[in-house]
């Protein structure tokens, strides 16, 4: 299981905010560092500067339903004064452009003259998943990967979600970076896209970064696949995590998503979906009125993602799940500053642990 | 040697070809009945008894010394009438992008019943006897495989605007077909020898039911698949040169098992129906000495007594064309009757 | 009259042109950069200086006495090897039920760029003063259609393996196009013209991107579409019947917007080509008077120099061609030079 | 809305129990007198023999998850002592054949010359629906439709649900007829379905009623249909339902159901589907001790389906809704008669009115 650090993580170290401009420097720094590179994070500054006012944008605009926001958060280290994570919000995975997927498919082949009954498998272009919305872009610092700073960083679009439903689809997906070898190649785009485009996987990832994906999706041959004629190592690789990623997918599958039968169009990497219903830390999370308590007097109890009531001001960050006999959330007088909330104000917060739920499979 | 309809007293001599033939001959099984039953229909179709689509002409090579059947070969008049009849067609897709400065085609196999209705030559066989070194002056494989255009051209009226043949694909050193491997055998729960054995017997609904519909982009087979498609057998590429030089071309159909070839003309295009042409018989007594190795070939034009044989020598100026009386015979032809006749 | 290779001093006389071919003919749009950079590229060609498969021969018909253009016409060496280039195959599928007693073919409309690569006839225009009945003794239509299977003869290595044209489709009363109507409307946000007019200047990556690309059960069109598959514009039979005569067949292939057939052929197969040959130039002082009615054509066998006319008599039996001055003039030959010589 | 005879619907008269042996006769001519004939009810004696042996199998057969049984459930009237209804139970809808559909899909052309993007639908075979537990074949005198008889008929089989989850799937489905004009031609089969087969509707469904539906999905050609290509009268029929299931849509809509994007493959009427925890009678249904008081002495309320805990001897009626204050229900004689339940049993219950929920389109 994970590891933690919970000195570091119940103190007001670090926190979740919306980006600003001068967080550019370190979001260029996170697209370099992500492993594997992010197609939705490409390292390319005037992506990365729309990026950014794409997002005050999106904070700042009222909105009814959700439309083509893309809300990017970053992860605050405090204390080093350094931006070390951040994450991204599609309030529609395709309000632009729509949003292609591989769907796995299975036909039926069945023979009367011989009696029997065949299941063949294909991958069929989709842009299903368009109509949810999607977590994605998520990068962090190597030092910060496996502390509560991940599943803060994570989850707290969670929070934010809780908090502006109107803001979001009902269904929210979460695409994994794919499975790549050791050589850094992917086993899918070699089978497959590669035959239609003849460029590696890093070019093509590049190019999708920096352009778009969709455009490149529409020019994808458009007959189903049959899975029997790809490469083994190909088909192994459908649905198939980057190993970077393994414990982020156990942490969204404990969270209540599910695998769908969607997977990346270049890597073949699993899309998770769930319903807002069926996630943990929107099915537990409360609000509760705040008090504020010194530290010290605080009682020790499970950490939790607390977040304030605000919009552009947003702030989540991990607390001491310290509840009053009367519901009352106790917290620090450091991280009520630093979520910018009074005596009273209510904020909310979910339990940081997760229960540990097998991976169910197929949606 | 020479060429006439099956006829019903044949059934034993058929069967002697049927064991003959071994594998990779699906459409002649070692099955007595279902060999009655195709002379029979074969026999319907020379006396013209059943509907022109229908008709399944089936002729065999005589030994008329021998008194035995050296060989046989077909002409269906139309496929894919009572059988669906599938080939993929190796098309081609354009795939660009002018923003990605991508500018290719892919080639891709779609699942086809273009050839539905066109007449096809087939089950050509010769027993090994007929066939060695000391046969060759015979030219028993070429009177099989030409006769049959004589046939068509006398009576083009029965027959529809195209021919195809079907040519055996490429099998390797294990005597597996890596076209099959690579792709039918995804999807068909039987072997290689069965599938084709089922289609030999006209059985092959199973095809329409098990093939993958959608198509086949060809970058996801094997590289010794891809080099499978439109490739001859080994064996079958002096069958092929014959039809090539009668104007038989590949377009782009392939078997869906093997990834043979199907070669297909029109009729009228082809070689031997455009430059055939009628003359008179006249019998001599003796007649003078004409090549070593026969290079004429004719046929008479009566249906129910088709026969078709090799001459040394062809018709002179004035259409008219001398036999003996050993030839005369062996066509059934009297002075005065007419022949069709073929220089090669 | 005779046909020669545009030069670049023809932009005028190409912008006449233009100006004259109205409605339906897209590649001659009447602006003047766009003819003056198809010039450059045309002359070029014949140059030799771009690669073999990029080229446009684009020719001219001139009417030498009046120093005026009379028409053009153009070989494209290969088609789709720059902008993507898609037909309609209408194919066949089986569909086929033994327990439900179904034995049918489906006529379906594969999306196909299998053209690809092909040489392709195409932009043949005659200015109308010259094709009245006072004219009609030049046969300047079937010079323009023709000279061009002298020119693919002459230069065949240039050439591949097929040629190709493509026939305007039928359309109603109203002038529109139904297969458009019941088809095409549905996908493109643009009207007929404007969609022709595209493709006419080369612009169509639209296509691909728009174009259904699952086939299309040909039963899914209304019946008037339907009975535009394959058929050709009134006016463009007299074209159809000239490629038809010279082995040109329609195997399936319709245009994506007006349904309308793509005629083709291996080049070694048309009928001008296969037959043409060379004789040697004789000049004359006056030559015997041949038919009224020209029936030979001749074309000179240098590429930079080509030029083609037609002639009131054939080569003698030695293979020499007697030419007066003035057709030696027109023809730009001297005795002792090379001619493709036609009988058509 | 619905009229209703409460007297009729209060009393012990009308019943649901599975049907038996003896029910045949009444069966054929059920089957005869749906309108529109249904493919899953033929009018064929032996199928209609063959399905009650099946369910009597189905409800007699040990199951431990959804396979391919078929409950077959009959709506008997004691008083006059005829089985007046019919409707099955299939708990895996494709579980020996394939269930197939036509699923609406939408793909996007778009092209970057024209800078336009437009949406085409189609119509693509799919048998996603297999996994679903079917709701089919439901058949009732005219002189009971838009009674409660109508409402206990067909809900009598999510009672039967409620008690035995782990013989359904997860999700519900229910295929309602489609869309026949005034001659009982189907605008839709005239578009699609005869262009293939080249006979008319009715032969079809007669064909497909007797064989499989499945067979003959299987020969349909493969690729999606073009929705522009079909007739206006064809794309108008597409998830419509047949007018004289209008109230019987509407009511499993209130129920919970959803509109999916999948339609019949023959005439195109409408799937619906729900998952169980959406279902009122589902999530309103509980389980109460049985008090048996004389009917006279039992209070007026709303009237309930009421379901007894057996299974070969499953019944289920409508009664009055009348609690203890001890949560105990409380049964006239009759009805504990009819259930064969004596005092203290329990009994499984859930209201028979509906919320009215408003159509909210596609799942």
């Amino acid at each position: 299981m994970r590891e933690r650090t919970p000195q570091a993580s119940l103190t007001a170290v670090l926190m979740v905010r919306p980006a600003r401009h001068t967080d550019l420097p370190a979001l260029e720094r996170l697209a370099e560092v992500a492993i594997p590179r992010l197609t939705n994070l490409p390292a390319h500054r005037d992506r990365l500067e729309e990026r950014i006012s794409r997002s005050n944008d999106a904070f700042r605009r009222e909105v009814e339903f959700p439309g083509d926001e893309h809300y990017t958060f970053v992860l605050e280290d405090r204390e080093r004064q350094t931006v070390v994570g951040t994450a991204t919000l599609r309030a529609l995975a395709g309000a632009r452009d729509a949003y292609y997927t591989y769907r796995q498919e299975t036909l039926i082949h069945a023979s009367q003259q011989l009696n029997v009954r065949r299941e063949v498998q294909t991958l069929a272009l989709s842009h299903e998943v368009s109509d949810a919305t999607l977590l994605c872009a998520l990068s962090l610092d190597p030092g910060y990967q496996g502390t509560s700073a991940e599943s803060l960083l994570r989850r707290s679009r969670l929070m934010f979600i809780a908090q502006y439903p109107e803001r979001f689809a009902e269904m929210l997906a979460v695409a994994f970076p794919g499975f790549l070898d050791a050589q850094g190649e992917s086993p899918f785009w070699n089978s497959v896209g590669r035959h239609f485009f003849v460029r590696n996987y890093e070019e093509i990832n590049h190019i999708a970064g920096v352009r778009s994906k969709s455009f490149i999706a529409e020019v994808m041959p458009q007959f189903p696949l049959y899975l029997p004629l790809l490469t083994s190592q190909a088909r192994a690789a459908i649905g198939r995590e980057h190993p970077q990623h393994e414990r982020a997918l156990a942490e969204m599958l404990a969270e209540g998503f599910q695998r769908s039968r969607h997977v990346d169009i270049f890597d073949a990497g699993p899309v998770v979906k769930g319903e807002r219903f069926r996630l943990e830390t929107l099915r537990r999370a409360s609000w509760h009125p705040v008090r504020i308590r010194p530290e010290e007097s605080l009682p020790d109890t499970e950490p939790a993602l607390v977040a304030n009531q605000k919009r552009e001001d947003f702030r989540c960050v991990v607390a001491p799940y310290a509840l009053s006999p009367t519901g009352q959330l106790m917290l620090s007088p450091e991280h009520a500053e630093v979520l910018g909330v009074e005596e009273g104000r209510a904020i909310l917060a979910a339990p940081l642990d997760l229960p540990t739920a097998p991976d169910k499979g197929e949606l | 040697m020479r060429i006439r309809p099956i006829a019903r007293g044949d059934l034993d001599g058929l069967q002697v070809l049927a064991r003959q033939t071994g594998v990779g001959f699906t459409s002649l099984p070692d099955n007595r009945e279902f060999l009655a039953r195709k002379i029979e229909t074969a026999a319907q179709a020379f006396e013209e008894r059943t509907p022109v689509d229908d008709r399944l002409y089936f002729f065999v090579l005589e030994d008329e010394e021998e008194g035995e059947l050296a060989g046989c070969c077909a002409i269906e008049a139309q496929v894919g009438r009572e059988i669906p009849f599938y080939h993929y067609h190796l098309g081609t897709l354009a795939h660009s992008s002018v923003q990605l400065d991508l500018h290719r085609t892919i080639d891709t196999l779609f699942l086809s019943s273009d050839h539905t209705g066109n007449a096809e030559v087939a089950s050509l066989f010769l027993r090994p006897e007929y066939r060695g070194v000391d046969r060759r002056h015979q030219r028993n494989g070429a009177l099989l495989s030409k006769a049959r255009w004589l046939f068509m051209a006398e009576f083009r009226d029965r027959f529809p605007d195209k021919v195809l043949a079907e040519m055996r694909g490429v099998f390797n050193a294990e005597g597996k077909s890596p076209f099959w491997q690579c792709l039918g055998s995804h999807f068909f729960p039987l072997d290689f020898e069965e599938a084709d054995r089922l289609t030999g017997l006209g059985q092959k609904s199973f095809i329409g039911e098990l093939m993958p519909k959608f198509p086949i982009y060809t970058p996801f087979l094997s590289e010794e698949a891809r080099a499978c498609i439109g490739q001859v057998h080994e064996q079958t590429r002096p069958a092929l040169e014959m039809l090539k030089k009668e104007g038989l071309r590949w377009e782009g159909y392939i078997d869906i098992f093997d990834g043979g070839p199907t070669v297909e003309a029109y009729i009228d295009d082809v070689r031997a129906i455009r430059v055939s042409r009628r003359c008179q018989v006249e019998i001599v007594e003796k007649s003078k000495p004409g090549e070593e190795r026969p290079s004429w070939l004719a046929a008479t034009t009566n249906m129910l007594d088709f026969r078709a044989a090799w001459l040394d020598r062809g018709p002179g100026d004035e259409g008219v064309i001398t036999l003996t009386e050993q030839e005369a015979k062996r066509l059934n032809v009297r002075s005065g009757d007419t022949l069709r006749v073929l220089e090669t």
